[in-house]
């Protein structure tokens, strides 16, 4: 066994060798990194060279990272935290744009990897999930996690842009940083990064759900008494509009349980889209669940994703609406 | 000649006011005739440009000789990041006027998209990057960009302009450090405007100058008068062999003067040059009025290729 | 007869006489202001020196504004564009929650004046409304005028903090500052700049829409087969629940007309409110209007508030769906 | 002694490693058998909190000789805005550490919030504004803050203190050129950390020191060493008092050494301080595990009056 971080490192230092043009950018990487992303790549001296450390920037370490791309280079940059991603927004805005403005076939090859989210105690900004900033930028591509057994899929995923995929941000919660995992049983990924994944098949509810939120959304499916529908939306933008409306249909009751303080992210985005076109189909409220709001301290971060409890009463009290 | 509140302090005079050389050896290694040409037409273009009323629009005339002078020392395979007013350079890379102006004037049909009112040009046939619409951004693509080629061992410089105003701006000041700490081959060229009154607030300009800021960081920094294409030209050729050579970021700091706000003549490079090449027997006031007129009919005819009334 | 802009100018040299605190802060506004806002200030000694002026700076500045706030003055700051405060997001965010965190009585009285939306043929991030990113910022209130004549009363009413209120960014729409007014129509506000208005009291169809959308709307309104309820927001954050909902139910049918690209913005949380707390009450699909999509050039600015044959059109369609 | 690679350079030295001090007497000026008191004190509460393994927590040891040589000079209308690892500054400010411990480990109850792992407190009641989340806002807050106070004739001094790793930060570039441009009563109090080999990229470290890119801002800057109490006090001492007498923003430059790579004993500047005295006789063991224990037991008193397990 071995934790998921261990098994991600692994991945970074697979990716470096299997592409010269990819570099990993971020605080410490030569020194293993702050999550330790880079600790196997430290090791090779074929690929350590294009681990580059840069002075401490809330904008120029993006468009640099922008600016490797622009020459040729396939950036990984890790991220302290989802936070660093929010204080350089407007990077991203201009790295996300920039294949549009300046006339380039395609976009530029850049992955932000993020850990987001409650799970190392430190509350604040660095709990935060940042989504709905995130999904403001128009045209960057957000996936986030649920499952850490698939993230080293994920990332591969997530890194691999021969499609000419826009920018990326990969959310790892990181209360799922930190679990154990068999290197072994590493598993491909079932479906593409761009669609929904139905965990639980049931029929008469619909849960839309990411990330943190995930796993005890499917606890409370369990308990819950009704049969419910659970659907991991992986990609938060952009949102996979048919696989959403697919899965609404198909029960005609929908719960949105987000893994972070109330926010016009993309739970509003799929009531929006709900509201809109598939109002007839709808037999109840579209309920949201969030998790605590406001600037969250370090004790009460896990109150960011909503609790068993919470989830399961709404789930019992849309299914008999 | 009397120092006026005009002239800059702390810059080695290379083409002096009365129009002459320091080291007269410049007139061999230079083709000055043609780079007189290319910073009139330069003025001619943007005064025309000026007068269309383009919404947040603000002249480069003054600052076009920094711009000319990179322009004439630039291989193909070099990049450069644009910070705006330096359509002079676009026009010496090789962009075409119509495109130039499409973009400018924001018409259909134009490659790359500018910012209003940012007076540059993209093009990314000529490796020439516009500036983005937060206030200096393209600045840290730029050592990004020429990290890449450091690490691709690619031949080629890269270049960010940009004005004394950016200069304060926190995604720049990270730009510069980045440069500096990794030591890539990259020019920056700051065409910081002379205040020969107390500059305002907004101006950027405090302590010493931009140079002596970025010398204290490490970097190789000159300071030259924008008004002297000789001393420029010079700066920016040993700034650029020194980035082909791997020698790390340099500093190209030229004080540019506001042509609008009425100086003495001597202050505009295109008058200084003039003077020299008059005294050297290589201008007349035919062919002056002929490159002059030559740049107002191509404008003319590009704007009416492109449909648009004046 | 003057210009909005000019009356505006008038105001913010009053608003310096009428309290010592106040400072005004933006590029050139020791000459008047990029916008011409201080033209009136500029001009009378006793209170120009509360003028300052501030290197270019994206971040700081609006810190700086903040740090004048914490030390007992109230800064007005004339943002050249919404863009820079997207550029500043992160200063935003601490300006907001700095009086939760650091246990002080009232909120920072910050307020931030910001030209927006389509007007002066800029396109790019100056045409947009950025109202997606600002409302992202939890606490910061969100006020945008509509109606030209009003603005002086608008900008009175977000200046006074005497209530403790928010740090609050007042967008005005470009395209409204140019117009003309009579100085002596000067209006005053008829309700609470929380609130939403209702401006048409039709009760078919019911149109949420704010600032350079309202106009449109209102003559859509006009021409439309059926009897148009026409609610302007006012402020996008917080959002008037309470309004909402009701002139929502009153008519069950509900049109969100934005001025600006598809985004994440009220709108969307209008729908999702919708979707939650009055489903039962709607008898058609909740519909979206936007402008122009993507990054807009200068010469279809426009296009970022729908037409008015298109917001007819909806109207129709939704009132006899 | 023999200057070895954990000596900096560029700095005047006032306390050497010896414990001698160049003007005798700075030890009438100064109380320095309280000072060493407090730096004693603060060493062993930055030994404890850092045993408690909090998330994200860097100790601060070898770096408190600015923040007590501060906590003595300010007065009590002057602010601070902290950049982190500046407990000790919160101590002598007078903050009870019942109070720091629910700050800097998020227990309910504490009255300001601070990020977490960044070694600072805030306190409304004694001017002590504790670090933004976003990295380096505050600075900019600083110089608002020092705006109003010149703009109000207010008595008293802003001080900004943050580590040598904020420096390259745009936010902060951008609030040192508003404090630069506008003459700021504002003191900016950087602690740099030394590197006896060569720092990495990150470090921020490049070119001339931060004073010296200060000093070309326009700014009276000095470069002191951190480990010499003496040394850092009178810079300080005389950066406050130009603030107070209105001569613009000053930047005090403290290189500080990371205790935790066991650098020579004569880089602590508790030793050091310690070596003083004793040649003064006015240290004993006795005294000092005095000192020691108390701090602990208050330490420990604090934590159990908070419920919380050790
Ligand atoms: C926050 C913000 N973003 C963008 C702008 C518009 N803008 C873009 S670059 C720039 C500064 C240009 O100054 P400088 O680099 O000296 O170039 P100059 O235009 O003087 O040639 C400005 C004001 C602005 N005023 N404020
Ligand atoms: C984008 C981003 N935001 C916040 C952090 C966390 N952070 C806050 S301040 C800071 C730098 C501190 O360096 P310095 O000022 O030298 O203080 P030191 O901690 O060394 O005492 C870091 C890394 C981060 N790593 N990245
Ligand atoms: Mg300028
Ligand atoms: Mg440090």
């Amino acid at each position: 066994m071995t934790t998921v971080l261990e098994q991600l490192s692994r991945v970074v230092a697979d990716l470096l060798r299997e592409d010269r043009r990819r570099v990993v950018l971020g605080e410490d990487v030569r020194d293993g990194g702050m999550l330790g992303l880079t600790r196997a790549a430290v090791e090779d001296e074929a690929i350590s060279p294009r681990l580059l450390g840069l002075p401490l920037t809330s904008t120029a370490g993006l468009t640099h990272a922008a600016g490797l791309a622009i020459g040729g280079a396939r950036p990984l940059m890790l991220m302290p935290s989802v936070a660093a991603l929010v204080e350089g927004l407007a990077a991203l805005r201009e790295t996300t744009r920039f294949s549009k403005r300046y006339d380039t076939e395609r976009a530029l090859p850049l992955l932000l990897i993020a850990p987001c989210g409650p799970g190392f105690g430190l509350g604040g900004d660095a709990a935060m999930d940042a989504v709905s900033h995130l999904t403001c930028v128009e045209g960057l591509r957000v996936v986030v996690g649920a499952e850490p057994s698939e993230f080293p899929a994920l990332l591969r995923a997530a890194a691999s842009f021969d499609a000419g995929e826009s920018p990326t941000v990969l959310l790892l919660p990181r209360n799922l940083l930190l679990r154990e995992m068999d290197p072994a049983a590493e598993e491909d990924l079932e479906d593409a990064i761009d669609q929904v994944r139905t965990l639980e098949h049931g029929d008469e509810l619909t849960v839309f759900c990411w990330g943190a939120a995930v796993e005890r959304v499917q606890q409370a499916a369990q308990r819950a008494d009704a049969s419910v529908r659970v659907t991991d939306l992986v990609s938060l933008q952009p949102l996979d509009r048919d696989g959403i409306l697919e899965a609404a249909r198909a029960t005609g009751r929908v719960v949105i349980v987000t893994p972070s303080a109330p926010s016009n992210g993309p739970s509003c985005q799929i009531a929006a889209l709900l509201a809109d076109e598939a109002i007839l189909h709808l037999d109840a409220p579209v309920k949201h669940l969030y998790g605590r709001t406001g600037d969250v301290e370090a004790r009460h971060e896990h109150d960011l994703i909503p609790s068993i409890d919470a989830i399961t009463s709404t789930l019992n009290a849309t299914a008999t609406y | 000649m009397e120092r006026t509140p005009w002239d800059p302090e702390g810059v080695e005079v290379r083409l002096n006011e009365a129009g002459q050389l320091a080291d007269p050896n410049a007139a061999e290694r230079l083709d000055l005739r043609a780079l007189f040409e290319q910073l009139l037409t330069a003025r001619v273009i943007d005064t025309h440009l000026t007068r269309l009323g383009l919404p947040m629009w603000a002249p480069a005339a003054g600052s076009e000789a920094p711009l000319v002078a990179l322009g004439a020392l630039l291989h193909e395979e070099d990049w450069v990041f644009s910070g705006g007013r330096d359509i002079s350079l676009a026009l010496s890379r090789g962009v075409a006027l119509t495109e130039v102006l499409r973009q400018v004037l924001g018409l259909g049909g134009a490659r790359v998209r500018v910012p209003a009112g940012a007076g540059a040009v993209g093009s990314s046939e000529h490796n020439l990057v516009p500036p983005t619409e937060s206030m200096g951004l393209q600045v840290g693509m730029a050592t990004g960009f020429a990290h890449a080629q450091k690490l691709g061992r690619a031949p080629g410089v890269t270049v960010a302009t940009f004005g004394e105003g950016l200069t304060t701006v926190g995604a720049v000041a990270e730009a510069l450090a980045i440069a500096a700490a990794q030591s890539l081959p990259i020019v920056f060229l700051c065409k910081s405007q002379l205040w020969p009154d107390a500059p305002p607030a907004e101006a950027g300009i405090f302590g010493d100058s931009v140079h002596a800021r970025c010398s204290t960081m490490g970097m190789w920094a000159r300071r030259v008068d924008g008004a002297d294409l000789v001393a420029v030209h010079d700066a920016l050729d040993t700034a650029c062999a020194r980035a082909r050579d791997g020698l790390g970021p340099c500093m190209v700091e030229c004080v540019v003067t506001p042509l609008h706000r009425t100086p003495p003549p001597h202050r505009d490079p295109v008058e200084r040059l003039r003077r020299f090449l008059e005294a050297a027997g290589t201008w007349t006031q035919t062919s002056h009025d002929i490159v002059e007129a030559k740049a107002k009919s191509k404008f003319q005819k590009a704007l009416h290729e492109l449909g648009v009334d004046q």
